[in-house]
């Protein structure tokens, strides 16, 4: 497989999937609002510079190598530099720009500038998701270079093995839709191994750390929602079926997400509340995400619903376990990208999709995909925790000052230790 | 000169206010608080992680009046407080020595 | 008409149906925020959480069976369950996926699929809107049961009258091209009968309720108007000309909306609020809703001029006849609805839209179209005003603690008595 | 050059810029909260207003004279009234809406239509930039006659210059791919007239006067971030390689925007601010707004981490000269758009973009580009400056209060004394 | 030992917080209050309902003072706090039978 | 009747209340102050702009206790309060003439 001059551009995809890539961007402040609305006062701006550092950091690094690193070369465990600092990704096809799509891609509709952009979008999000476990207790600094390493070390090549065709994941038949083993597992298998190498907040669990705000929060769930339409229906890459299969699955399961969170804690704590309306969503999109353009029929309704009971339950196992997940990134993002992932090999169904060459279990595939997905999943997992756990150890060893910041500075709070802010200042000053 | 200081509910803040007013009280201060008492506070529940909050949101009313008034106002003001509900909340009086207002200086009664 | 296989489908159309639908998707939590912003602390995740809730519920009853019941079949009064659980939506064609489209709909240049996703935004934000009325004293439960009623007893037959081919309402010539009367006026004359039904909040007028955030209410606002662009340029399902002048026309009424009612304001009270200028531009949004597609030239700007002041004399109406309609849906979503409705009679285009059969007086068609739009107005305030009604004291009778909180929760506030949290804790706890 | 019926439409582009304007609209309510969070408590209402009232006027005028002033007719200095009140904007071609295009834009694949609407929300933004640098002290009524006189009288003229096929500076070969002139310098130094006939804010600089709402103000930047793909890979006119190159310049000239400004800010002061992080982009994107479709390669990286870097120097020269840019208008948006003008003289590259006939010195094209962009910016730079002192003058002068408030209402704060309403009320009042 | 309390404008309480600093006093306690009075409060409109709100923000200045330096300290206090126009608010001194530093336990004097 | 009234650092509150609730007290009142004092306060940037804020952040509680009370409780409170680093604040001791309880009129002893 060769690098390849995308020729036929159609311009509907084209708009779609610079749309997708817009929305996909805008998530990153939305989960930044999501989060901040759920930390305490004097902790919001640390939370939000977390999240918006990414758009900053990983934007530039995913240009320089991180693309090139997920979508260049053949190799099947890591990509290569051919496309680093973009370069052959524009390219001029009759007078017109085009250029080079990835191997495996050249089938592309839209300029492989707009598949690198999009796919960027993915690469900052996701290690913005850790940021919801770590809460109220990381030093910035350390924070910038996990998130750096990280992105380099255990996103790029997760996402070569998964979404990129020459990927060993890819070529052995798993399935990513939209990231829900890319970016999901990945992401919450990681927030487990920070938080370990972390500890817990101070006073946790017993002094309670009520969210501060949350209409910030339930901002943060409307632009996610919103965005979400980017991140499933836009990888269908066109303005096409898959991506209105995509589109629908994604809300119909966010609602169902919804639904099956509220059910289970209507029944169990007597009270249907905001904050689990909110989870509930963001649980059924999580599950929905690898199956969005794979799957049909009842398919969503039941990977939604799923998705959010077993995610309500899940967001206690912390206070069994005792690790502290502030804001369960684990109880949502790891939980929920593994149902959705494992339930794509009973759903999966290539009517839906030609790309689906295994069938789920229930569309008479047998358990071969199943197989693979437990396969993909556990890979992933079983990498991207060694390796977060190793960065996260050399930090805490090489980095002066450590990676958590001092017991002063957590009860003052992120805002004003790490950033010299506060985030309400009062007209009485 | 005495200070009157009442812990009342939020919502009986302006049936208070217009009590003192027909009294002939020209001022008050007020702010918010938040009490711990008899009145059970409530629980919060976050992602199944359930928070018992203690503190119940109060109004603090301040009111500087003369020697000769505390008793009338502090009727008054009890029984535009009072719903005969738990939580109603405390009155209670303090001396004071002296008062100054600051726009003209005028102390004592004239500072009212 | 039977239903059709949609087999040509345009990729600039699909993307923007795409985009529109996930704008109008975004509407919901934005005006679960311009409400949320307007009252009391105490009850602004009541408020969020019946806005959001729809979108939990309401998205999966439209899969059901609500948009089978608006859009399947052949009868003028109700659909049918062709489409029930979205059997047909999708559906191969050459390998490709398209779908059946609703009888009547066979020239559809995007996926049915697409088209489904489109309407169900419709009648997510639909009952949403009745929200602003009841604000501060519905039980959760109650409102829950009038959702899911309302929702299949009111939105999907009124959607069918006038949407659908099909429908009595459409076949008379009667036009509505975003849902002046299927979503404004409905709504509206809705929140009234549930308004009469559930009785004025404690205090109410007396006791001041002033917005505990403009802010937020201003983020909402923000938010409509940028959906708005998919609520009425969308409805021309394609990326066209018509699509176009909608769009002009939608953001030019939300313009002299927001100029008509801050001219009389000031004129009036002496000031122009900030609350004023996002409700006149709401209002302006509103009126334009039936008519984006269908009117050009100067019509806009009246509309949206008209629309606003007169909506700001009318939210005075319910301390004259003394109905607690907290938010003024009815001064803004009614009345709004009404005039654009009323006024499309009067600048209805032909040269706009080729779907213009029956002309405005302006336009040189006479009055019939206004008799037509007077007739569609007045059967959906009938039938809505009935129906929720019967809902309503169906519920009060039917569910034990009636459909309205008890005093002290009222006193105490929705958030902490339906969900037990609080909008803003302070970090002293 | 006369004005041309459109005829070859494409779905993808139109859609595209559909999308785009949509996305441009949304910034000015962003704008409003990025702006409205960094005031204080009491004068939140009078900047969200401010900001939303651009958005009322400004549509109004620009569909009266505003368009057809900036794109009618062939004269180099000025437009015509040819497109007055959209006469012609829309038209038909074969039965389906179409319109025509200004002179010298008849290669339009969009409806002219939506042409005039994208433009449009530049026309609304570019004003509002200035309500940045005027905060806290201007009476309402005069910012709503500097707003209007501003748009025609200044406005209107500098994009006929600039963007328009027929003016002067189009014409010499100045190049402003989305505004980088038109709107950022134009803006910004039309702020420093405002500012300096307004004089400072009381207390300034010796009193401090904290940000009272940062996350309200990162809310703002993610919908900036968000909206600027639309004001700058929309600016492409359609769904293509350059929109897909201008989208990724985008995003990587903000990215590196803040980090610029971070590390400064790191050095100088000792730590990265989350105000920093979001201003930074702010600047990168402003720089890269006149140069998006036109450079490619490592030039946005280059060009957003100059401008983040020298900004955060700039915002303090008014410190060193006394005058009170209250959010740094100039500082960020005269500087940073300066930045972007000059610097797309070294970087155009007509590989990228055919339009580009001279290109930059680093292209090989020699200093020609660069003088033409320094005409480009100085013209309007003197022309901006003289024409808004003299409106600001004329204002101060005749209007019966003068332009600013008393000092007691200083004091009071714009809410209540401009707009008779507070930002957030307690439910104990 | 004396508590001197001061109900103060807001924007005076930069000055007033130098003013006490000049004397040397080193510690001091303020909150936000609503304040009840001759000045009067504003109007909101909303939607057209006019709301008439009658309190206007201030802040509470509480100062604990030796016996001896109370005349001073009130004095210099109530200069820094005037603008002479309404609203300009109060002070009064209360008795206090004891101070207790919590870090240390000293009391009296040695607390302040 | 006594007014004890202490300035605590904020996140001290749990322990004195758990501390207070243990000697038998019923109930209490808490408020968000300022403090100014001996604790230095921080500095905020803002585009390069520095702001030394002066103020912390605190707690004031505020018990009513019987004569006889008030060693036992201050001592308790003090305990619970303390950090032993600077800034832990102020306990004082306020006579109080006499106290009611809103809802029953009850009133000394019986009103806590
Ligand atoms: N000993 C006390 N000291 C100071 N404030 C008190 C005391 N006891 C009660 N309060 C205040 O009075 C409020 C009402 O008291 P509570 O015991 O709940 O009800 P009630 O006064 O009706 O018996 C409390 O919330 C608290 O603010
Ligand atoms: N009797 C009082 N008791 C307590 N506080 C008072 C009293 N009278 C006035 N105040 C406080 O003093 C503030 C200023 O009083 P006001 O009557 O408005 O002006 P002035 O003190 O200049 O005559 C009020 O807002 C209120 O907070
Ligand atoms: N003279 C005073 N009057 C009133 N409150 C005071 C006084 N001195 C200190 N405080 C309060 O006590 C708090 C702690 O005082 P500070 O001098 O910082 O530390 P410490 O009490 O440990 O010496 C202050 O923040 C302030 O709220």
């Amino acid at each position: 497989m060769d690098i390849v001059l995308v020729k036929n551009i159609d311009t509907g995809d084209t708009a779609w999937v610079l749309v997708a890539a817009a929305l996909v961007m805008f998530m990153t402040p939305g989960l930044a609002l999501f989060y901040g609305g759920m930390v305490r006062t004097k902790n919001v701006l640390g939370m939000l510079m977390q999240n918006f550092f990414s758009l900053g950091l990983i934007t530039v690094l995913w240009v320089a190598v991180g693309y090139s690193l997920a979508f260049g070369g053949t190799n099947g465990f890591i990509g290569n530099f051919d496309f680093a600092w973009l370069q052959d990704v524009a390219g001029t096809n009759g007078g017109k720009i085009a250029g080079f799509a990835p191997p495996g891609l050249g089938t592309l509709t839209i300029p492989p500038m707009v598949f690198m952009a999009y796919q960027m979008m993915f690469a900052v999000i996701t290690p913005a998701l850790i940021t919801g476990a770590i809460a109220d207790r990381m030093r910035f600094s350390a924070w910038v270079w996990l998130l750096g390493l990280w992105a380099i070390l255990v996103y790029s090549p997760v996402a070569h093995w998964v979404f990129a065709p020459s990927g060993w994941l890819f070529k052995r038949g798993a399935l990513d839709f939209a990231g829900g083993t890319v970016v999901h597992v990945n992401a919450g298998i990681a927030a487990l191994a920070v938080v370990l190498v972390l500890g817990k907040r101070k006073g946790w669990p017993k002094h309670p750390m009520p969210p501060h705000s949350l209409p910030l929060t339930l901002i943060g769930t409307g632009i996610l929602w919103f965005g979400w339409f980017g991140f499933n229906a836009g990888s269908a890459l066109g303005a096409n079926g898959v991506a209105a299969q995509a589109f629908v699955n994604t809300t119909v399961a966010a609602a169902t997400g919804m639904l099956g969170w509220l059910i289970l804690e209507k029944l169990r704590s007597g009270h249907a509340t905001t904050l689990g309306a909110a989870s509930g969503a963001v649980a059924g999109l999580v599950a929905i995400t690898p199956c969005a353009g794979f799957v049909g029929g009842m398919a969503p309704i039941l990977i939604g619903g799923i998705a959010g009971g077993i995610c309500y339950l899940a967001v206690s196992m912390k206070f069994r376990f005792g690790y502290d997940d502030s804001l369960d990134v684990i109880g949502v993002h790891l939980v929920g990208g593994l149902i959705g992932s494992l339930l794509l090999g009973l759903f999966a169904d290539a009517s839906i999709n030609a790309a689906v060459t295994k069938e789920g279990v229930f569309s008479g595939g047998g358990w071969s995909l199943f197989g693979e997905q437990m396969i993909a999943v556990g890979a992933t997992m079983v990498y991207s925790f060694v390796v977060t756990c190793l960065i996260c150890l050399a930090l805490k060893a090489f980095m002066p000052g450590g990676i958590r910041v001092t017991e002063d500075d957590e009860e003052t709070g992120l805002d004003l230790t790490q950033h010299s802010e506060v985030a309400y200042a009062t007209d009485l000053v | 000169m005495k200070l009157v200081t009442a812990i009342i509910k939020p919502f009986r803040l302006d049936e208070v206010k217009d009590a003192l007013r027909e009294l002939g009280v020209n001022g008050l201060t007020v702010s918010e608080v938040q009490g711990y008492g008899r009145q059970r506070g409530h629980t919060e529940v976050y992602r199944g992680a359930e928070y018992e909050i203690d503190f119940v949101p109060k109004v603090r009313v301040e009111v500087l009046v003369d020697d000769a008034d505390v008793t009338r106002i502090t009727e008054k003001l009890l029984e535009a407080a009072r719903t005969g509900k738990i939580g109603d909340g405390k009155v209670w009086v303090t001396p004071v020595e002296s008062v100054i207002r600051v726009r003209t200086g005028e102390s004592g009664s004239d500072a009212l």
